[in-house]
């Protein structure tokens, strides 16, 4: 026999359309509306950031970047406040395309900041060719950076001719390698890398990649990991920390705006997870009632 | 670690007895929704994941292990004649491979001729590519059961939940430990993290296989001692770090 | 005007793939169709360019004769397509899976078992306040529970089960956590396709974004 | 027979072994050809698999019209007519603006990127948007108290959901920071190096057969 479903029932049984559209309106709203939600910071931001400043000019700046377009919302704030720091510090960049997106974001990136305006590529900067790297030749490229596994450029350009390679050798002239974080690379430049090299690490990445694996090797004064950010809101807290220590305007960016519907989404989940769990606890007591 | 698999593979040599090895519940999951995929009519998909097949990384252990899931649900597949969709992963170096393992089961159960290649399907490099191609294929073709087992990034979860949309049982798993939540909240049955990599073992039913699961056991309760041994050592004042580091 | 379209093709997009959520279509079909000839046919261009110009121009000009090695292997890959020949294709594979066990064996005892023992174990002594001296205490008997579950050849019997009840709740603690961030990053992808749609309406209206 | 073996299931074998011992012993030994053989093997890989999506290509096309023909109808004709139609844009593209002088295809001029960032980024971004859609729902069935184990994946991934957000932060810190990162260092921690180890012993294991020869996924004998 079909009985009346009360309240409660239907509370914990809601059509997931609905769900849907709650998030999507509370998501959207503050990207047409902004709100402003206040902001904290967190300490790894803090130093990634500070070890940037701490650069001298004319170190060696190893920079690996993935720029996977699905992920550059999550990711793009921190791209960008870290080029913008880097082409503040009149240091040499070499840049290493760890996903087959990463040559289009970057031109993309560098044309919008002006990156050509204070460096010159090829004597200030390299950007290496996309290439699927084996963890063996990754090895080898540490030890050999210019002839270990690339023979040109990204623009095609032999390494020999190259000005800006003839005075680096092996990853004994890194000064600081901002490092992508899949759990993989992490680990593969903590261990090949610093122990050999001592190379001085920050990662980067999305949230999902940085959290898990990058805290374990996070010392902010011995390293190997000397701060990291991972996602949105991490990208969001730079932001607001480059703002208020330098309260230069370029630093505010997309990161502040997405801060707004990051709030109002937690605030959605929560809210989702806690009406389920009236309706579980007031009809579980019915049943065991019955 | 070389010593305790040489130990069990003189067990076997010698035809000494061997550790039973305790059966996971994913496995026997497989075979009942093969069964229940032929009495439904639909097909049986399977998929290691849209980056699921790395051959020359760390990753390769999962492949193998998922490759002999595979060779074990493509022999019941054959048995019960039931079609078998297979979702490439974006590696195209592993498609020859793949390709060998589901032939030569075919071959193994007698029938060579169900072999379709046209029932292999590739996206390409990503995974939004991925995604939507499988889940179009689960509304084209039906699906009575779905495996999803291999180097699996999180990405995967609206697949493993259009399966269940449409009505399939989903056995899956990884031992990627970022992406097990995934299976946690979409799967009927998983395996859960080593599981996987054991399964392909005790699938198999090949004593050498086996011998090595139990060596394996050994390396477990070796960590563990490692862990209480490095505990003493540390609390004694020694660089346990540089030790266990060597 | 290219902008526009750019942001318009950007906006069908979004909205085609999300057509799914009301029911099957051909639009949300065709745009996924749309990028699996991307994913394949624009990455298979732009390897075989870099193959090009990493491969073969130097066994062309002469500076690197050997790497007509691979080329070839990589060439007995496509022997799968000939009935009878397919076994040809296990050379190319054999190497690279002959690597990939050369790199298990080389970085994984170390990087994900030593490595971490150790972290584990001198944590304890490390840590100067008490919750972490306590948190830390509780990792080195938390990791030991936690390998109870995965253990094959034992029955969880006696002391060992409630190892197990245990080990789980660490497996549970730390399966809501990294679920956790799914939730965060794939809310910051569902911010960013939402954006691109308002960005496109606050354009077309001539609204500052 | 014994040589049709020998080929077919043997020397396989034997050349993962040697690739494998080649690798193991540049990193135990210090030898300047060995590291460079090693060299080259790390490259020879990458162009092996850069070769294989030639094969993709074709598998794609194999997959696409074994299904036009499974399902006949306007629709999958349609769609395959798509997959043609955008392919032979990129490829013709491609083709069109290259740098013949550089030996490269189009690919830095702007043209043919365009066509690959106005159709993909979007399409995944709304894709992975789905997925939050998914797991919001799913959390609204799954976050529920029914056990002890239950309440706690719900806690922890609630707690460090929050963490994230500064309208709580800025209210409830620096305790709830302090519980989540607590969470997430030390529980969280202990289970993913569990997790981590265990994966670690399974591949080496998996590994070990394939160096003694006793891995037979990877060989075939038939076809």
């Amino acid at each position: 026999m079909a009985q009346q479903k009360s309240f409660l029932e239907k509370l914990g049984s809601a059509d997931y359309r609905i769900i849907y559209a709650i998030m999507t309106i509370l998501v959207a709203l503050p990207l047409v509306y902004p709100i402003g939600v206040p902001q904290s910071i967190a300490p790894p931001v803090i130093n990634y950031v500070e070890t940037i400043n701490k650069l001298k000019p004319h170190d060696l700046v190893l920079v690996s970047f993935s720029g996977y377009m699905t992920m550059l919302p999550d990711v793009a704030p921190i791209y960008i406040a870290t080029w913008k720091m880097l082409m503040t510090k009149q240091v040499r960049v070499m840049i290493f395309m760890s996903h087959v997106d990463s040559p289009t974001v970057i031109r993309q990136e560098f044309a919008q900041l002006g990156w050509d305006t204070v460096y010159t590529e090829g004597t200030d900067y390299v950007i290496w060719p996309y290439m699927t790297m084996t963890e063996s030749a990754e090895i080898a490229w540490t030890a050999d950076i210019v002839h270990g596994f690339f023979t040109t450029d990204i623009r095609g350009i032999s390494v020999d001719s190259i000005p800006m390679l003839q005075s680096i050798h092996d990853a004994h002239d890194i000064a600081l390698y901002i490092c992508e974080s899949p759990e993989y690379c992490t680990r593969r430049y903590v261990l090949a890398g610093t122990p050999n090299y001592n190379v001085k690490l920050l990662v980067w990445g999305t949230a999902t990649n940085v959290q898990p694996f990058v805290p374990p090797f996070y010392d902010p004064v011995k390293g190997p990991v000397y701060g990291y950010a991972g996602g949105a809101s991490q990208g969001a807290m730079m932001e607001a920390y480059l703002f208020q220590t330098t309260h230069d305007l370029k630093y505010a960016g997309e990161g502040v705006k997405s801060n707004d519907a990051k709030n109002l989404g937690v605030i959605g989940l929560v809210v989702i997870v806690i009406i389920g769990n009236i309706s579980y606890f007031g009809t579980r007591g019915k049943k065991e009632e019955k | 670690m070389f010593v305790s698999v040489w130990y069990y593979m003189y067990r076997v040599q010698h035809n000494q007895s061997l550790p039973k090895i305790r059966t996971i519940p994913a496995t026997l999951a497989i075979e009942e929704g093969v069964g229940r995929s032929l009495e439904m009519g639909k097909p049986v998909h399977y998929t290691m994941g849209s980056d699921g097949a790395p051959l020359n990384s760390t990753g390769m252990g999962t492949t193998i292990a998922s490759l002999a899931v595979l060779r074990f649900t493509t022999n019941l597949v054959a048995k019960y004649g039931v079609r078998l969709i297979m979702h490439l992963p974006s590696q195209g170096e592993a498609i020859p491979l793949i390709e060998g393992v589901i032939k030569e089961a075919f071959v193994e159960a007698g029938k060579p001729e169900a072999f379709q290649r046209g029932d292999m399907h590739y996206y390409g490099y990503l995974t939004a590519a991925f995604s939507p191609g499988v889940y179009e294929s689960f509304k084209r073709d039906k699906v009575g059961l779905f495996i999803h087992a291999g180097s699996i990034i999180t990405f995967e979860f609206p697949v493993l939940e259009a399966a269940k949309i449409n009505d399939a049982i989903v056995i899956g798993g990884t031992p990627r430990w970022t992406a097990t939540y995934i299976f946690a909240i979409a799967c009927d049955h998983m395996f859960i993290g080593e599981e996987l990599l054991a399964a392909g073992a005790s699938l198999s039913e090949n004593k050498f296989l086996i011998s090595g699961l139990a060596s394996e056991e050994w390396w477990k309760f070796v960590i563990v001692g490692l862990i209480v041994l490095g505990v003493i050592l540390k609390a004694a004042g020694l660089d346990v770090a540089a030790i266990y580091t060597m | 005007m290219a902008d526009m379209l750019f942001m318009f093709i950007q906006m069908v997009m979004v909205l085609a793939t999300w057509s799914y959520l009301y029911r099957d279509n051909f639009f949300s079909k065709a745009a996924a169709e749309i990028v699996i000839s991307v994913s394949t046919v624009y990455f298979f261009l732009s390897f075989y360019n870099s193959l090009w110009q990493q491969a073969i121009v130097p066994i062309l000009d002469g500076t690197n004769l050997l790497n007509i090695i691979p080329i070839i292997l990589g060439l007995l890959m496509f022997s799968r397509l000939f009935k009878g020949y397919g076994w040809v294709s296990s050379y190319s594979y054999a190497i690279l899976l002959g690597l990939g066990t050369g790199a298990t064996l080389t970085t994984m005892v170390q990087g994900s078992i030593t490595t971490r023992i150790s972290d584990t174990v001198t944590r304890p002594f490390a840590a100067t306040l008490w919750q972490d001296q306590l948190g830390a205490w509780l990792t080195v008997f938390g990791v030991i529970f936690s390998l109870s579950y995965w253990l094959f050849t034992i029955e969880y019997k006696g002391y060992l089960a409630y190892s197990l009840k245990i080990g789980r709740l660490f497996l549970m603690c730390s399966i809501g956590m990294l679920y956790a961030e799914d939730v965060l990053w794939s809310q910051s992808l569902f911010t960013g396709a939402a954006t691109i749609v308002v960005n496109f309406f606050k354009v077309a209206l001539g609204i500052p974004i | 027979m014994s040589t049709r073996n020998f080929i077919r299931r043997d020397l396989p074998l034997i050349l993962i072994v040697i690739a494998a011992v080649l690798q193991l012993g540049s990193r135990y030994i210090q030898d300047a050809t060995l590291d460079a053989i090693n060299k080259a093997l790390g490259q020879w890989s990458s162009y092996i698999t850069m070769m294989a999506w030639g094969l993709a290509v074709i598998y794609l096309f194999q997959g696409e019209w074994h299904t036009m023909q499974m399902k006949p109808g306007w629709e999958q004709k349609a769609l395959f007519g798509v997959l043609v139609a955008f392919s032979l844009i990129l490829v013709g593209g491609s083709i069109i603006y290259a740098d013949w002088a550089h030996g490269q295809l189009g690919f830095r001029g702007d043209q043919v990127q365009w066509w690959y960032t106005a159709f993909y980024p979007a399409e995944s971004r709304a894709f992975y948007g789905l997925m939050f859609l998914y797991l919001m729902s799913a959390s609204y069935r799954m976050l529920r108290f029914r056990s002890l184990e239950a309440t706690v994946l719900a806690v922890s991934g609630l707690l460090y959901v929050c963490e994230s957000a500064s309208i709580f932060t800025l209210y409830l810190d620096p305790y709830l920071t302090a519980i989540g990162e607590w969470l997430y260092n030390y529980p969280n921690n202990a289970a993913t190096t569990a997790a981590v180890m265990v994966m670690a012993c399974g591949s080496i294991l998996i590994s070990m057969r394939q160096l003694m020869g006793r891995e037979r996924t990877a060989v075939e004998v038939a076809s």
